[in-house]
């Protein structure tokens, strides 16, 4: 597909005709999951346009403090997903991450905020299809969820 | 000697059947024949030990089952302790031995399957062994019988032998332990039948085999 | 107000054929600090490159955001573009617009937005960059060997010979380990101290090299490039600068002890020199066996020493080594056989191990290299050897193949069959593993011209018989048992880990396995480096190894640690770990979750209205941090930040997104 | 006095009378009382769990059933016999293991199990580890010094470990222990744990009559006196097989096999026809012959003395 084609394609998806899509932050650690994201992009594996990737060094960088920012912002989903327990380019984090992120679910629940719009993910750099996967999974469930209205701080 | 089809002489799962009755992994084994080297009957098996579970592992079940070896095992459990693989091997023995029993399998050895039958029929009976009772029942269904007859008349004079058998109250709950086990078993059996026809066809077979 | 400049890439059409680049562009265009935005076919490219370094000095631009592949692409290279435009090479920021969106996505609307998206977290972040720069570490041209056997005299002499220092340290008085107990070698056959002596010495007077013997390494402190290992001199009773070696001393102490070189089949005095070829060659009084240590009279090796070397009170001494590097060769021990039972619990003389058996072989062994029984000094006519004694046995032993007994077996078979015309040997096997140049020969001259006979099959048990040995074993290959009366049985038993390879593996912080072997850093690509810079693996500490295997891996182990010293400094990680200490109240959870001990407490003193106040804060080593970021979380006052990933930059990011 | 819950098994109301008849008059003088289970059945050795799992395990969870009183905690259930020991402790062990084992068992014996915390012991374990040498030797009255024995553990009293466990699998000490507690010499010697034959005496006494042989030997080759054991089982292959032995062999053997119960019984004072050592079939006339010689010397010797 050239550019050229480009006006059409536009004229074709008018913002207003199209459905309500779920916005999605996921975190991603460089080494495993980042690297599996690529890794997808380079095996061509299509998924929905609904996830934006933010890169950490670890998974085990992710303050919950992030994740409740991103559900204040009117998030719908926030994902974080690392290397596999053991796996962990740090030898430690993913660890400290898991423990923190079963808390984190707690402190949304008590907030009000649906615990399943936050997934926790391992993903390896040799898993693609598993990071398309978890994407159109995680897509199908928050939009069946439906907008995250609740801790949207008003503008 | 018969030619190993492993294709058609292995019937697959029986491995994995035999481990799981025997609670412990066949697998395991890697013929080093630790178990044949302690074992104090081995001289007198047709198959050793290690080839036993040998057999077991490719699956060669109704020739395992029939193996005489498995009756010649006296459970004494040198072979278990000694196992690098730790393999429980006594037990594995015991499982075949039931299995055989259980499918109609051709016992490898008549005369120890008759000592263990007479034994058990008079604890149905009794509620307890009666050991003179049972060696005369032994002798009439092994046919073994002047053996000992000696040895049972000294032992007779010395009291060595109780006259009559002890008949415990509780022996109905005996028969009644002996009828349910079997219940259990029959189903089991059942649930094997066609096996077993199959079984009893290969049996056939594998003896034609080693008559030529 | 920062003043960004975009750069958006077309790869071709890998990212135009899906996102319209000109909406990107012009919805970059909008965004306040960016004062320049422009496409290029290729960026990467070197005009495209060179389009940036223009654009930079043409815009004065002060941060730089490329949309372009995955930052794991081209990262540096953009970094280094930058860099030559003259900014900090950490002002930059990728927005990858190719793996993670033109290629993943079909819809040209979707990945459009998202592209925009994309670019507007890179455009948030880049804008709350701030210049980042590496900082050097000094080398310290020197490297700490522990372990004085082959595989520490190997390493020790190939890093001085790349003309760095080494500090040698071996645990007993002499270099040498194992292979000085050995008799022959195989495959060759030729005689182990032939070979061993002539590096010993090497190793003794190459100016390069200290050898620290009879000392222990204690405590290690500090990090790749800068170690201060704390070695323990333990007390020799003589005065090493002054003792001759020439012995008169053991030939006058009256003390007899079991001689731990010759297994305990031999004896030695209480003052003593392992053997012969020592090196260093110095007296040591055994202090547990010494008559005036123990009873406080005797003192006759004093009076008899020329040289006045006794020092009876000589104290333990403790020195600091500086170092860059170190290479643990700390070599294993010998399984304990006495947990088999069914052999007897090690209490019949003449069931002995394989090292025993290369003590009675040797020359200049306790019998002058003739085997003879333990028990009563007869020539033993049958001998039976029995491999895997505790190898692949996980109810008794360990899982593992220890690689060397089927070969030394071998020789042993060998051997014996040379010096004892007529007399039979045999091996109860598993399998033969002869993987080794020349090794499958070896073990065929064995039973082809030496006429050892190998029995396929474990043995169950061991019991003595009118002063032999009964061995019931099994011929699995006939299915039949397999019984033999011996004069004497070698069990080949398993290398396993020094007892205290685990106290060895917590003061180096390097890791080992479940057997307790220290565990390299990669198995097949990093097989002698660790998970902690700067210290190498080296022989049987890391897994049971032959000596052909164990010297050359010694060799790989200092060629890596000589790599390491030829380097003036390391150059640190930018993107580590900083601290606020204004805001750090010194509660130190950061300290409990960093991996790398790169964070430890430091007091600072500071004036509080008029008042020197000094409280505890968090420091982070930057030689050490490798910038995970676990610590910021664990933070407790936001006083920890990781330059590159701070936490304002992640929140402007995810801001970003959620507009 | 320590009461235990007694279980004989079959073998001791027959064969083995003797064992039961002494370990009986024993007891009192070490301190055992024993209370023998009520209506106990076959504990399901040999022919049972050789041919049913099932048969073997329920047979046994029965008589641990019935060591359980109505009310406080089951006193330990002393077993004679090795077999029996043994297998009583197998099953409690596997059902404890095995929840849907158990659930089976508990349909085919028609009742709940609750033998779980009964503590099936071995009489040599209560002997060494309860009663211990120290008491037993305050107990003997007749010193058996000079007295060489064979203490013959056989296999079920020490395989497998994590059934049985109180003593070493490959060289036992317990009886040797006890031996020595009677002023006897258990002499060091080869054959302690390997097997007689067991359950095969009947059907395959030829085979049988080799093992004893090797035994036999190896205890004469060690200059034992007799053999001592704590299993009927073991007791009727030696005893009774030593002809068949002797032909294997191929030349003669006669020792006299007795049980741990006789020789403590004997040590202990008690007299002969209290522990039926008559009952064997191979003589023990010229053992105490050389006892009682060996008292009239230590007497002799004594007097000589004072």
């Amino acid at each position: 597909m050239s550019v050229a084609e480009a006006p059409e394609e536009r004229a074709a998806a008018e913002p207003e005709s199209e459905a309500w899509q779920p916005k999605i932050v996921a975190f991603c650690c460089n080494w495993c999951s980042y690297a599996g994201a690529d890794l997808a992009g380079t095996s061509r594996l299509h998924y929905p346009a609904t996830v934006r990737v933010v890169r950490v060094p670890c998974s085990g960088r992710v303050n919950p403090r992030f994740v409740i920012r991103a559900f204040q912002r009117g998030a719908d989903g926030v994902l974080v997903a690392g290397c596999h327990p053991g796996d962990c380019h740090y030898s430690t984090g993913n660890y400290y991450a898991r423990r923190r992120f079963l808390l984190a679910r707690r402190l949304l629940e008590y907030m009000g905020i649906d615990p399943e719009r936050f997934w926790v993910k391992w993903i390896s750099g040799s898993e693609g299809p598993k990071f398309a996967e978890v994407i159109r999974e995680m897509s199908a469930a928050i939009s069946a969820l439906g907008p995250n209205r609740k801790a949207r701080e008003e503008e | 000697m018969k030619v190993l089809d492993l294709a058609q002489d292995c019937v697959p799962g029986f491995a994995a059947e035999v481990s799981r009755l025997s609670g412990t992994n066949v697998e395991s084994c890697y013929a080093c024949g630790k178990c044949s080297a302690g074992c104090p009957l081995s001289s007198a098996m047709d198959y050793q030990p290690h080839q036993i579970l040998r057999m077991v592992q490719l699956g060669l079940r109704d020739e395992v089952l029939s193996a005489r070896a498995i009756w010649l095992c006296a459970s004494c459990i040198t072979c278990t302790v000694r196992c690098p693989r730790e393999v429980k091997l006594a037990q594995v023995m015991d499982a075949l031995r039931s299995l055989s029993r259980r499918t109609g399998a051709v016992p490898g050895d008549r005369k120890v399957v008759a000592f263990y039958r007479s034994f058990l029929d008079f604890v149905r009976g009794g509620g307890r062994l009666h050991e003179l009772g049972m060696t005369l029942a032994y002798k009439l269904r092994s046919g073994d019988l002047l053996g000992d007859i000696d040895l049972g008349l000294k032992m007779m004079l010395r009291g060595k032998l109780k006259p009559l058998p002890a008949r415990i109250k509780g022996r109905s709950d005996v028969a009644g332990i002996f009828r349910r086990v079997r219940e259990a078993e029959g189903q089991q059996a059942e649930d094997r039948k066609p096996q077993v026809q199959e079984l009893k066809g290969r049996q056939a077979k594998h003896r034609e085999g080693a008559a030529e | 107000m920062p003043r960004v400049g975009v750069f958006i890439c077309w790869c071709g059409s890998n990212i135009a054929g899906t996102v319209d680049i000109a909406r990107v562009v012009e919805a970059v265009a909008e965004m306040p600090q960016v004062v320049h935005v422009e496409d290029n076919k290729y960026t990467c490219s070197e005009p495209g490159q060179a389009s940036i370094r223009k654009a930079v000095s043409d815009h004065r631009l002060d941060r730089v955001v490329v949309a372009a592949c995955s930052p794991r692409m081209h990262e540096n290279t953009f970094r280094k573009t930058i860099a030559a435009a003259g900014l900090n090479p950490y002002l930059l920021e990728v927005a990858n617009l190719r793996e993670q969106c033109s290629w993943v996505h079909e819809d040209k609307e979707a990945a459009t937005v998202k592209a925009i998206d994309l670019v507007r977290m890179a455009v948030a972040k880049v804008c709350r960059h701030v210049p980042l720069f590496t900082s050097q570490s000094p080398v310290t041209k020197r490297a700490v060997v522990i372990g004085g056997g082959i595989a520490g005299i190997q390493a020790a002499l190939d890093i001085a010979d790349a003309g760095h220092e080494v500090v040698l340290v071996e645990r007993t008085p002499s270099l040498g380990g194992h292979m000085a107990q050995l008799d022959k070698t195989f495959p060759t056959l030729d005689c182990s101290a032939c070979i061993l002596t002539p590096k010993m010495v090497e190793v003794a007077q190459h100016p390069k090299i200290t050898i620290y013997a009879y000392s222990e390494v204690e405590k290690v402190d500090g990090y790749v490039g800068n170690f201060t290992v704390t070695i323990r001199r333990k007390a020799r009773s003589v005065d090493e600068t002054r003792c001759t070696g020439c012995g008169v001393c053991m030939t006058r102490c009256p003390s007899n002890v079991p001689n731990e070189f010759d297994v305990g089949l031999g004896k030695r005095k209480a003052i003593y020199v392992p053997f012969p070829q020592a090196v260093p060659n110095k007296a040591t009084i055994d202090r547990e066996h010494c008559i005036y240590y123990q009873r406080g009279r005797c003192r006759i090796c004093e009076r008899v020493c020329e040289a006045k070397a006794i020092v009876f009170d000589q104290p333990d001494e403790l020195i600091e080594v500086q170092a860059g590097a170190i290479v643990a060769a700390t070599g294993y021990a010998q399984f304990d056989h006495s947990v088999y039972g069914e052999y007897g619990y090690g209490q019949y003389p003449d069931v002995i191990t394989g090292l025993e058996f290369e003590r009675l072989v040797c020359a200049s062994g306790p019998t002058e290299g003739k085997i003879k029984r333990p028990s009563d000094g007869r020539i033993p006519e049958t001998v039976v050897f029995i491999k895997c004694v505790g190898s692949r046995d996980e109810n008794k032993g360990v899982s593992y193949c220890s690689r060397t007994c089927c070969m030394y077996t071998a020789k042993h078979a060998i051997l014996t069959r040379e010096k004892i015309p007529g007399s039979r040997v045999y091996i109860f096997y598993m399998d033969v593993r002869t993987a080794g140049k020349g090794y499958e020969e070896f073990y065929r001259r064995a039973t082809e011209e030496y006429g050892a006979r190998y029995v396929r099959g474990r043995v169950s048990r061991i019991y003595p018989k009118g002063g032999r040995l009964v061995v019931v074993g099994e011929d699995t290959i006939l299915g039949r048992k397999a019984v033999v009366e011996a004069d004497m049985v070698v069990l080949a038993a398993a290398m396993v880990p020094q007892p205290d390879a685990g106290a060895i593996a917590r003061t180096l912080g390097v890791s080992y396995d479940q057997d307790g072997f220290l565990t390299e850093a990669h198995p097949k690509l990093r097989p002698v480096e660790t998970n902690t810079a700067g210290v190498f693996l080296a022989g049987a500490c890391q897994g049971p190894k032959d000596i052909p295997d164990t010297v050359a891996q010694a060799s790989a182990a200092a060629s890596k640690a000589a790599a390491l010293l030829c380097r003036e400094a390391l150059e640190t990680e930018a993107m580590i770990a900083s601290v606020d200490e204004s805001r750090c109240s010194g509660c130190l959870w950061c300290e409990a979750v960093c991996p790398y001990k790169a964070i430890t407490a430091k007091t600072i003193t500071e004036r509080v209205r008029g008042k020197n106040v000094s409280r505890t804060v968090a420091e982070v080593n930057k030689s050490l941090c490798h910038g995970c970021g676990a610590c910021t979380v664990a933070c407790r006052d936001g006083a920890m930040n990781l330059l590159g990933f701070t936490n304002q930059q992640i929140l402007a990011e995810v801001e970003a997104v959620c507009l | 006095m320590r009461t235990y819950a007694y279980y004989p098994g079959c073998s001791l109301e027959g064969t083995a009378k003797e064992y039961d008849r002494s370990l009986r008059a024993v007891a009192p003088l070490l301190g055992i009382h024993l209370a023998e289970l009520h209506d106990w059945s076959c504990c399901g050795s040999s022919a049972a769990h050789a041919t049913s799992h099932h048969l073997g395990l329920a047979l046994a969870a029965r008589n641990l059933n019935l060591a359980v009183p109505r009310s406080g905690q089951p006193a330990d259930l002393l077993v004679p016999c090795a077999m029996c020991y043994n297998r009583l402790r197998v099953t409690a062990r596997e059902l404890a293991a095995d929840p849907g084992l158990r659930a089976d068992v508990e349909t085919e014996i028609g009742a709940p199990f609750a033998g779980g915390p009964v503590k099936t012991r071995a009489l040599p374990e209560v002997l060494w580890k309860d009663v211990g040498p120290e008491a037993i030797s305050q107990a003997v009255v007749h010193p058996l010094d000079g007295l060489k024995i064979a203490c013959y553990y056989g296999c079920l009293l020490v395989r497998p470990m994590e059934a049985t466990g109180w003593d070493d699998a490959e060289d036992p000490k317990s009886l040797d222990d006890i031996v020595a507690a009677t002023g006897a010499e258990p002499v060091v010697w080869s054959h302690k744990v390997e097997c007689c034959g067991g359950g095969l005496s009947i059907s395959r006494r030829e085979l049988v009559g080799k093992l004893v042989a090797d035994i036999l030997t190896a205890a004469q080759d060690a200059g034992a006196d007799a053999i001592v054991t704590a299993c009927p089982m073991c007791h009727a292959n030696l005893d009774t097989r030593q002809g068949l032995a002797a032909a294997a062999a191929g030349r003669p053997l006669a020792v006299p096999v007795l049980y741990i119960t006789q020789l403590l019984g004997l040590a202990c004072g008690l007299p002969e026809r209290k522990l039926s050592l008559r009952s064997h079939l191979t003589s023990v006339g010229p053992l105490l012959a050389k006892i009682r010689d060996l008292k009239n010397q230590a007497q002799a010797a004594g007097e000589g003395g004072s």
